[in-house]
């Protein structure tokens, strides 16, 4: 069975890893068709058997599997693993994975139709999902750290795909070195997790976990603080590279330069979740660490209230959907902070679903408006491209939670769990969300009506050929539209009774935030109607209503407010002034340090003053010392007569 | 006190290459212009034999003889092979040189053939008398060598330079002599070393005196820092095979003549002489090293090259035991052999009309001759110290003594200044391998020549990774 | 029967034989000969090194594949080979270093190839002479030996300042070395011999201790290269022909951090744990401020230098937390990490820093140029090209999966246990290591096409995809797989720590 | 009676003469060889006083050596003064500088 269950999980993440391999060095001989057919059929096969090992678990209460597949090396006894641990968490995460991914992966046949690097980008995407399906696997921290990196480097690659754009490339950068920036901080907690439990495992590391709680380390000297709050804020700064988490989010929005299906796939639904995952995956060490947890929390509701702010005042379709995404990061992070681990992951599924689906039909958008992508030069979509539009509009109503929708279900869980949360920093965070309810609202529907209602104000070249997507763009938008309706009713009971996640999830007593709303429970439709009533939907509602009457009723009103609120306006345009800031503080600091240290320290002084000093003094000496020898006997004679006398009386007299 | 024929023995090699020189002067006369070869062979094969009486008489312990004023010893008999080699290979290398010049006269053989009589008197002298005798022998049989080419403007200023100042020196020397004779009133080196006693027990100002003036004498003749000067002089002025001849036989000369005088005569005054040599030492490896950087003239800057060489060669000597003199010896034995091959391939690139002595004339010697570039790097690294060849392990030796006696401090100094030795010395190698020859032509150099010049660097290149007999051999010198 | 082969002493003599050999048999004339004749006593070396792996004994530290002659029979000097687990993959990685650049100058060296391809051959030998020594002295020689043939590798087909960088490297290294000297010297005279091992027992006061520590220091500072004895690396780098920028980066510097293995650590541990304090701060300033100075340059090969002098970083740093876990903690336990990740690092860095200067040396055969602001946009015209630069660009940013993540690693790891600002400071490379290499790659490769030049580039041709290859296999194999490295590692690691955490005073 | 002492100092004082007349003679090469003349005849003072007062023929000896040894320097001096003169027509030795440096 062992045996069985490790080839399943093998083939799982392999398959995806053969067809990239095969469509990046087939070249020629497999072709454009080869490479998209070779690629889905891996990911098919890594979704179908994710698929059946999601059933096998949460469904048939199969056994979790955790085993090694090889020695990566021993160090000092320190045994360093590539092995796979399948458990509800990672199963539904592979599930979620590889589903997203299929459905890019059809998707692009459309997308990319006419691009040249076809078959390189088929052979990313599909190397993007083994690195992705490692870094969920994994049973301990080194290959997370391995997939962790690998999804880095292939959203850097995929980011830069159109390496001849300027934009593109700045961006990938960007993206990879921010990202470098959380990989530090994680690395470090790595490194803090190895020292104290002797061991990367994760089984061995929960199971130690509790008995070094009361552990306190000084990282400055005569401070003490608690083990577990270092290694968990550390791995958090891992997690808020990778998740796009305040202050380390900048990249994200940037990241939209890549092609629509990356923007879905990696930079909507499965990467930027992995921090979001990772931390769940550790939740037996967060729960030992109320600090870490405020910490975390409060990060989420700052970046899930600020982002949101700035997606108001976007007008490119793909930059509003990133900020959004950011916000529903912070969303999912608030709820980590919480301890609402399940919530967290509940809004990661579905919003992987809707998010996805908003991406793909912002593509879709896209391919019709051909290639441009400012909302203001939208408008009326709706009567040429009717799925894109419903499908659009499922995926805005999943995304402000409207109720029924699965956005709804799990948006709603995250809100009543941090009311629940007694943790410092809940309160504003409770704050955050709540707005942040309005304001997904206002920008969602901001943007679904500048884009599917309203006056046509793309110019007539452009409507002449406005016309809905082909078949592979469209099928995917079904395909996603179902369960960003349905999936919120089939999974809100079994995440709030624990089925969903089992033993994956470690959430001590006093941290149960879920365990009150649970208790409450009785259906999905209860919870639907309890919502109804709740403040989160006025607040939706307002939103909508707010966006409705700013963007159709009185579409010259927003160009007054602006000008009104000139200064907010700004800030937000600004984007509260991180790019500008890094640009200036990091980017420009590091290149300035780097030519002081470099012309002063290095050409200067070592070489200048010290190396070619005294090569220089020794040549100076040579010239000077050389014209004692003046070519006089009488001075030949003088020298000796001095040397003479001085050795006399040095030797002799003294 | 009567002389028996056994008491001739231990100065046979000297009898001999006394009587063929005096032969070969008489041959020369008669000799027709045209077979002077006859004269180079005879010097050839005087020094071969007297090389091989010389390792004959190799003796298992000192022998003294004509009333104590003459002695046979180990080291003395390595150093006389030596100097015969040098000589042979100096002669060998000098021939097509005079030729070309029109120089090719019995009187470079015969003096040099005077030279080394001098010289292996001056090795064997075991009494002041026989020291100075020697000594001058050798240095007048030089003044007229370096006078050799007499329409030379050069070299007939070097000759008086060198005159002048020799002169100078060894009346120096012949004070100290004096005074040496009056503080103790012996010539004979083995009664000044029972008088001054194993402590300097004997030690007084009148001792002490002489002493300075006795090293200064001898510092001049190897030309240490500051008696120096006439050193690059001479090496530049003097026509390429004497002053080859100069830099390297007379120096294995200068080494015994400071073992007689300081380590045979005065060991009980070795805290003063040491004293005194770690000054000159430092000043010749200061001054050697430092202004040859500056030179434009190869012979002139290995001129320089040599003082740094007898600074190196003096911390041997100031270790003061036994392996240290051995270090030393090996020291003066390889620089010899090194500057026999750089004055050997400046001779060899020469031709009429071309001296080939300016650092620029090895410009882009790779591309003219990649065999003969090779073989001036061996030496000129050799030279600057460098694993695995000779030079390193001459370095290697007086250091190694030098530190074995706790004198870490004169080997860091010493070692600093190797540093920048050696980057006259890879200039040389920059020149020769980095930069376009200006010069096209093809070296033009008859066989035997090149066999010669390839073989002197060859072994410089085969000692170095075995230089275990050579030491082996310096070491035996001094064994009790 | 072939237990008997001097199988080191083949791997030596062979490549330096051959390289007479491609001197005398080919020579300038007949140079088609003379590639032939080096490729095959390159690969020769190779295939005889092979054994060292294959019939290596993972459970001793001890000295295996030992000959022993004497040499300088007065002073005990021997003619002492040997490796443990510690020199053998040096040797590998030197020999198949060398069939690397053998194949990687082919064609591209125009002027006295024999002679170029001769001084690699004899380089070699020289380099696994090193490697291989047990005696300090026969260690010494062959130490200052490689000098010459390097020397004359950047001196003759070199770039434009080739000769500043030569005769600075040249001096550097040299003034280094004659320390070293004395302090072998001293050594000698205190204890009689010049056996490594003998050297190991001698006790020594804490005073001689550090003297002989920072003598050994200077010498292998320089070649690591230490902050701030680094500044002749860039230069030499920049100005030495593509062959000798390999050898330097992949095999040369681990020379000095083999030194300090071999000789500071054990000779002088208490010194070592007096100064590791120092050690660590010059590393560190060695991974960060270098790192800096990395990202400001112009010149792609300069880039690679400083990041060389930023990775060797961390093989130094790896080596001398060892002493901080044990200031703390008393024991040796844990330090291994650090110090097994040190001498991966070196490895790693080998093939990682080959493959890069050797990318560079791609486009530089092509347009003649190594500024990156005459590049831009390479990729559209070699995307072959570009994919391997890639693999190599993140090899050397430190990313998982590749070799130059695992020594970065287990150096981070091990420091993390010594001081966590340790480990905070050493992991600014994975900042600093990505935004210099992407940032140049960036500039180079991506991006709309350059200029005219760039437009004219034709894509590798299967010579370079050859030596691209056999580069990015061990470049993965190691980061994906290093078990079987640190197998070899760990005894000799473990040995080595025992001996350095006993005092010797 | 006349003291050793005596015969040291005048000795001495023709040494130092000698000495100093080749610093201080700055024109003829003649007066130089002069100066060197007199510091042999200073070192044989030295010997002949040394012998006389120690008893010793051995000093005395040498003397006879030195002397020999004087003409035969002298000769040789004179031969290089008469090519040096024939090459530059001066034996000044201001103008004995064409090597330096």
């Amino acid at each position: 069975m062992a045996q069985n269950s490790q080839t399943m999980y093998l083939a799982i993440v392999l398959a995806p890893l053969f067809g990239a391999l095969l469509a990046g060095f087939g070249g020629k001989i497999i072709g454009r068709v080869g490479a998209h057919t070779v690629t889905i059929i891996g990911v098919a096969i890594a979704f179908g058997l994710s698929a059946m090992t999601f059933k096998g678990i949460v469904f048939d209460g199969g056994p979790i599997y955790d085993a090694t597949l090889y020695t990566w090396g021993v160090i000092e006894g320190v045994h360093l693993e590539v092995g796979f641990r399948i458990d509800e968490l990672s199963s539904l995460m592979m599930t979620v994975v590889t589903f997203v991914s299929l459905m890019v992966h059809i998707y692009t046949i459309g997308y990319m139709h006419d691009d040249p690097g076809y078959q390189r980008f088929f052979s990313y995407i599909s190397l993007f999902t083994f690195a992705m399906l490692t870094l969920v696997m994994s049973n301990n921290f080194l290959q997370l750290f391995f997939g962790w990196e690998a999804v880095g480097v292939m959203s850097y690659l995929l980011i830069g795909f159109w390496y001849q754009r300027e934009s593109a490339i700045y961006a990938n950068l960007k993206a990879f070195l921010v990202n470098r920036v959380g990989d530090f901080g994680f690395l470090l907690g790595i490194a803090a997790v190895l020292m104290y439990f002797g061991s990367l495992h994760y089984a061995t590391v929960f199971e130690t976990a509790p008995l070094l709680r009361e552990l306190t380390i000084q990282v400055f000297p005569g401070v003490n603080w608690s083990l577990m709050s270092v290694i968990c804020i550390l791995l958090f700064i891992g997690a808020m590279g990778k998740s796009a988490q305040m202050p380390l989010h900048v990249w994200l929005p940037d990241s939209m330069e890549g092609p629509t299906p990356i923007s879905a796939l990696i930079h909507a639904a499965t990467m930027v979740t992995a921090g979001i995952f990772m931390v769940a995956r550790m939740s037996p060490l967060f729960e030992l660490s109320e600090t870490a947890l405020s910490f975390v929390m409060v990060i989420g509701a700052i970046t899930a209230l600020a982002m949101g702010l700035v997606g108001i005042v976007q007008n490119d379709i793909k930059r509003v959907i990133a900020y959004s995404t950011l916000s529903q990061l912070g969303y999912m992070t608030v709820a980590l902070g919480a301890s609402a681990y399940a919530g967290a992951i509940f809004h990661l599924g579905t919003h992987a679903f809707f998010k996805a689906l908003l991406f793909l039909g912002a593509g879709s958008v896209i391919i019709a408006m051909h290639h441009d992508q400012d909302i203001r030069n939208m408008g009326g979509l709706r009567k040429y491209m009717p799925i894109t539009w419903i499908t659009a509009l499922i995926g805005s109503v999943a995304l402000i939670g409207f109720p029924g929708f699965s956005g709804f279900f799990s948006k709603d869980l995250i809100i009543e769990a941090v009311h629940h949360s007694e943790l410092p920093g809940a309160g504003f965070a409770y704050f955050s969300v709540l707005a942040g309810v309005f304001i997904t609202a206002l920008y969602s529907f901001r943007m679904y009506f500048l884009v599917f209602h309203g006056k046509e104000r793309m110019s007539a070249s452009v409507r002449s050929s406005l016309r809905e997507t082909p078949g592979v763009v469209t099928a995917p938008l079904i395909m996603l539209a179902i369960p960003s309706v349905v999936i919120g009713w089939m999974g809100i009971e079994s995440v709030l009774n624990g089925e969903l996640f089992g033993h994956s999830i470690m959430v001590l007593p006093e941290h149960n935030v879920l365990g009150p709303i649970a208790a409450n429970f009785h259906s999905a439709g209860g919870f639907v109607l309890h919502g109804i009533t709740g403040a989160p939907f006025v607040l939706a509602m307002a939103g909508v209503g707010v966006a409705w009457y700013l963007y159709l009723v009185r579409p010259e009103l927003p160009e007054r407010i602006k000008q009104s609120f000139a200064l907010l306006y700004n800030v937000l345009e600004q984007k509260y002034g991180f790019d500008r800031f890094n640009e200036v503080f990091f980017a420009g600091g590091a290149r300035g340090i780097g030519t002081v240290l470099w012309r002063g320290g290095d050409a200067a002084i070592i070489d200048g003053l010290v190396i070619n000093g005294s090569a220089r003094t020794v040549a100076w000496l040579a010239s000077v010392m050389r014209h004692i020898q003046s070519g006089f006997l009488f001075h030949y004679a003088l020298a000796m007569i001095l040397g003479l006398l001085v050795m006399i009386s040095w030797f002799v007299i003294l | 006190m009567s002389l028996m024929l056994n008491d001739f023995l231990p100065a046979a090699p000297e009898i001999f290459l006394l009587s063929m020189t005096c032969l070969i002067l008489l041959v020369d006369v008669y000799v027709p212009e045209r077979y002077r070869l006859v004269t180079y062979q005879l010097s050839q094969a005087s020094l071969v034999v007297t090389a091989i009486l010389v390792m004959l008489l190799y003796p298992a312990e000192s022998v003294l003889t004509f009333s104590d004023s003459f002695v046979l010893d180990r080291m003395g008999s390595v150093l006389k092979v030596f100097v015969l080699l040098m000589t042979y290979f100096a002669f060998f290398y000098s021939k097509e040189y005079l030729r070309a010049r029109n120089l090719f006269k019995g009187e470079f053989y015969l003096l040099g053939l005077f030279a080394v009589l001098g010289m292996m008197v001056l090795i064997s002298g075991h009494s002041f008398l026989t020291l100075y005798l020697g000594l001058e022998l050798l240095s007048l049989a030089l003044y007229a060598l370096v006078a050799l080419h007499r329409d030379s403007i050069v070299a007939s200023e070097a000759a008086m330079k060198y005159f002048i100042l020799a002169a100078l020196a060894s009346g120096i020397l012949l004070y100290g002599i004096s005074l040496l004779y009056g503080a103790t009133g012996t010539l004979d080196i083995g009664e000044l070393r029972s008088a001054i006693g194993a402590e300097g027990e004997g030690r007084n100002i009148v001792l002490m005196l002489g002493l300075v003036f006795v090293v200064v004498g001898i510092a001049f003749k190897l030309g240490a820092v500051p008696f120096h000067m006439w050193v690059p002089d001479l090496y530049q002025g003097a026509p390429t095979p004497v002053t080859l001849f100069v830099g390297t036989a007379p120096k294995l000369a200068g080494f015994a003549m400071l073992m007689r005088f300081l380590v045979d005569g005065m060991v009980g005054l070795r805290g003063d002489w040491s004293d005194m040599l770690i000054l000159l030492a430092i000043l010749s490896l200061a001054v050697g090293n430092v202004v040859a950087i500056a030179q434009t003239n190869l012979k002139r800057m290995l001129g320089y090259s040599t003082i740094a060489h007898m600074g190196y060669m003096f911390l041997g000597l100031i270790a003061g035991t036994a392996a240290g003199y051995a270090a030393s010896m090996f020291y003066i034995i390889v620089y010899a052999l090194m500057a026999m091959g750089g004055f050997g391939m400046i001779i060899l690139l020469s031709r009429a009309g071309f001296e080939s002595d300016r650092l620029d004339d090895f410009r882009g010697l790779n591309e003219r001759s990649p065999w003969y570039a090779f073989l001036m790097l061996i030496l000129m690294l050799s030279m600057g110290g460098l694993p695995p060849f000779l030079g390193f392990w001459a370095k290697w030796s007086v250091l190694r003594e030098l530190v074995a006696v706790d004198m870490v401090w004169l080997a860091v100094v010493s070692v600093v200044f190797s540093l920048i030795g050696l980057f006259y010395y890879i200039r040389i190698v920059r020149l020769m391998y980095f930069e376009k020859p200006t010069d096209h032509s093809a070296v033009a150099a008859p066989a035997d020549m090149r066999v010669m010049i390839s073989t002197n660097a060859l072994a410089i290149l085969a000692l170095g990774l075995y230089p275990g007999a050579l030491m082996a051999l310096c070491i035996s010198a001094f064994a009790i | 029967m072939l237990a008997d082969i001097p199988l080191l002493s083949l791997i030596i003599w062979a490549p330096i034989l051959g390289g007479i050999w491609v001197l005398i048999a080919g020579g300038e004339r007949n140079v088609p000969t003379a590639r032939v004749i080096a490729l095959a006593t390159s690969i020769l070396t190779f295939l005889l090194s092979l054994p060292l792996y294959t019939r290596f004994d993972l459970s001793t530290a001890d000295m295996q594949f030992v000959e022993r002659m004497p040499w300088i029979a007065a002073f005990d000097i021997n003619y002492h080979l040997g490796v443990d687990g510690i020199s053998m993959p040096l040797v590998i990685l030197t020999t198949f270093i060398t069939v690397i650049v053998i194949i990687s100058s082919w064609s591209v060296i125009k002027q006295r190839a024999a002679q170029y391809l001769a001084a690699f051959l004899v380089l070699e030998g020289l380099m696994v002479g090193a490697f291989a020594a047990l005696d300090s002295i026969l260690f010494y020689v062959f130490w200052e030996a490689l000098l010459i043939p390097m020397f004359l590798i950047i001196g003759i087909w070199g770039g434009p300042r080739r000769v500043y960088a030569t005769i600075k490297f040249f001096l550097f290294t040299f003034f280094g070395s004659v320390l070293m000297l004395v302090a072998l010297l001293y050594l000698y005279a205190q204890g009689g011999s010049f056996a490594i091992a003998d050297l190991h027992q001698l006790p020594l006061s804490l005073t001689e201790q550090t003297l002989i520590f920072l003598a050994f220091l200077a010498a292998f500072a320089v070649k690591v290269p230490m902050w701030p004895v680094h500044t002749w690396l860039p230069d030499a780098h920049v100005e030495a022909p593509t062959g000798g920028s390999v050898i330097l980066a992949a095999v040369m510097l681990k020379l000095g951090g083999y030194g300090l293995i071999r000789f500071s650590l054990p000779i002088a541990p208490d010194a070592s744990l007096e100064l590791s304090g120092m050690m660590i701060g010059l590393s560190l300033v060695a991974i960060v401020y270098i790192g800096f100075v990395a990202i400001v340059q112009p010149d792609m090969k300069k880039l690679i230098a400083y990041s060389s002098i930023s990775h060797m970083g961390f093989a130094t740093l790896g080596l001398f937390i060892a002493f901080r876990i044990f200031a703390d903690t008393g024991s040796m336990a844990g330090a291994g990490m650090g110090v097994q990740g040190s001498l991966v690092q070196m490895i790693s860095h080998g093939f990682i820093s080959a493959a890069m200067f050797l990318c560079v040396g791609v486009m530089y055969d092509r347009l003649h140029s190594r500024d990156i602001k005459d590049y831009g946009g390479v990729v559209n015209t070699m995307p072959i090209f570009a994919a391997f630069m890639m693999l190599f660009a993140l090899a050397n940013s430190g990313l998982p999966g590749t070799s130059g993540f695992v020594g970065e690693f287990m150096v981070i790891m091990g420091s993390f246990k010594a001081n966590f600002w340790i480990a905070f400071l050493a992991g600014l490379t994975l900042i600093l290591g990505a935004a210099y290499t992407l940032w140049m790659y960036k500039r180079v490769i991506f991006g709309p096409v350059g200029n005219d030049g760039v437009a004219g580039l034709s894509d590798v041709n299967g010579r370079e995809i050859l030596f691209l290859v056999l580069l990015a296999i061990p470049v993965l194999w190691i980061g994906l797989w290093p078990a079987p490295l640190l197998e070899i590692l760990q005894p000799s690691v473990e040995n080595l720590l025992q001996q350095i955490a006993v005092s010797k005073l | 009676m006349i003291a050793l002492s005596d015969f040291l100092i005048l000795g001495a004082i023709m040494f130092c003469l000698g000495v100093a007349g080749i610093y201080i003679n700055r024109k003829n090469l003649i007066i130089l060889m002069m100066s060197l003349e007199l510091m042999l005849l200073a070192v044989n003072m030295n010997f002949v006083a040394f012998s006389h007062y120690l008893g010793d023929v051995a000093g005395q000896i040498f003397v006879f050596f030195i002397l020999t040894v004087a003409a035969a320097e002298a000769a040789i001096g004179l031969a290089i003064l008469v090519v040096l003169f024939r090459n530059r027509q001066t034996i000044n030795v201001g103008e004995l500088d064409s090597l330096k440096g």
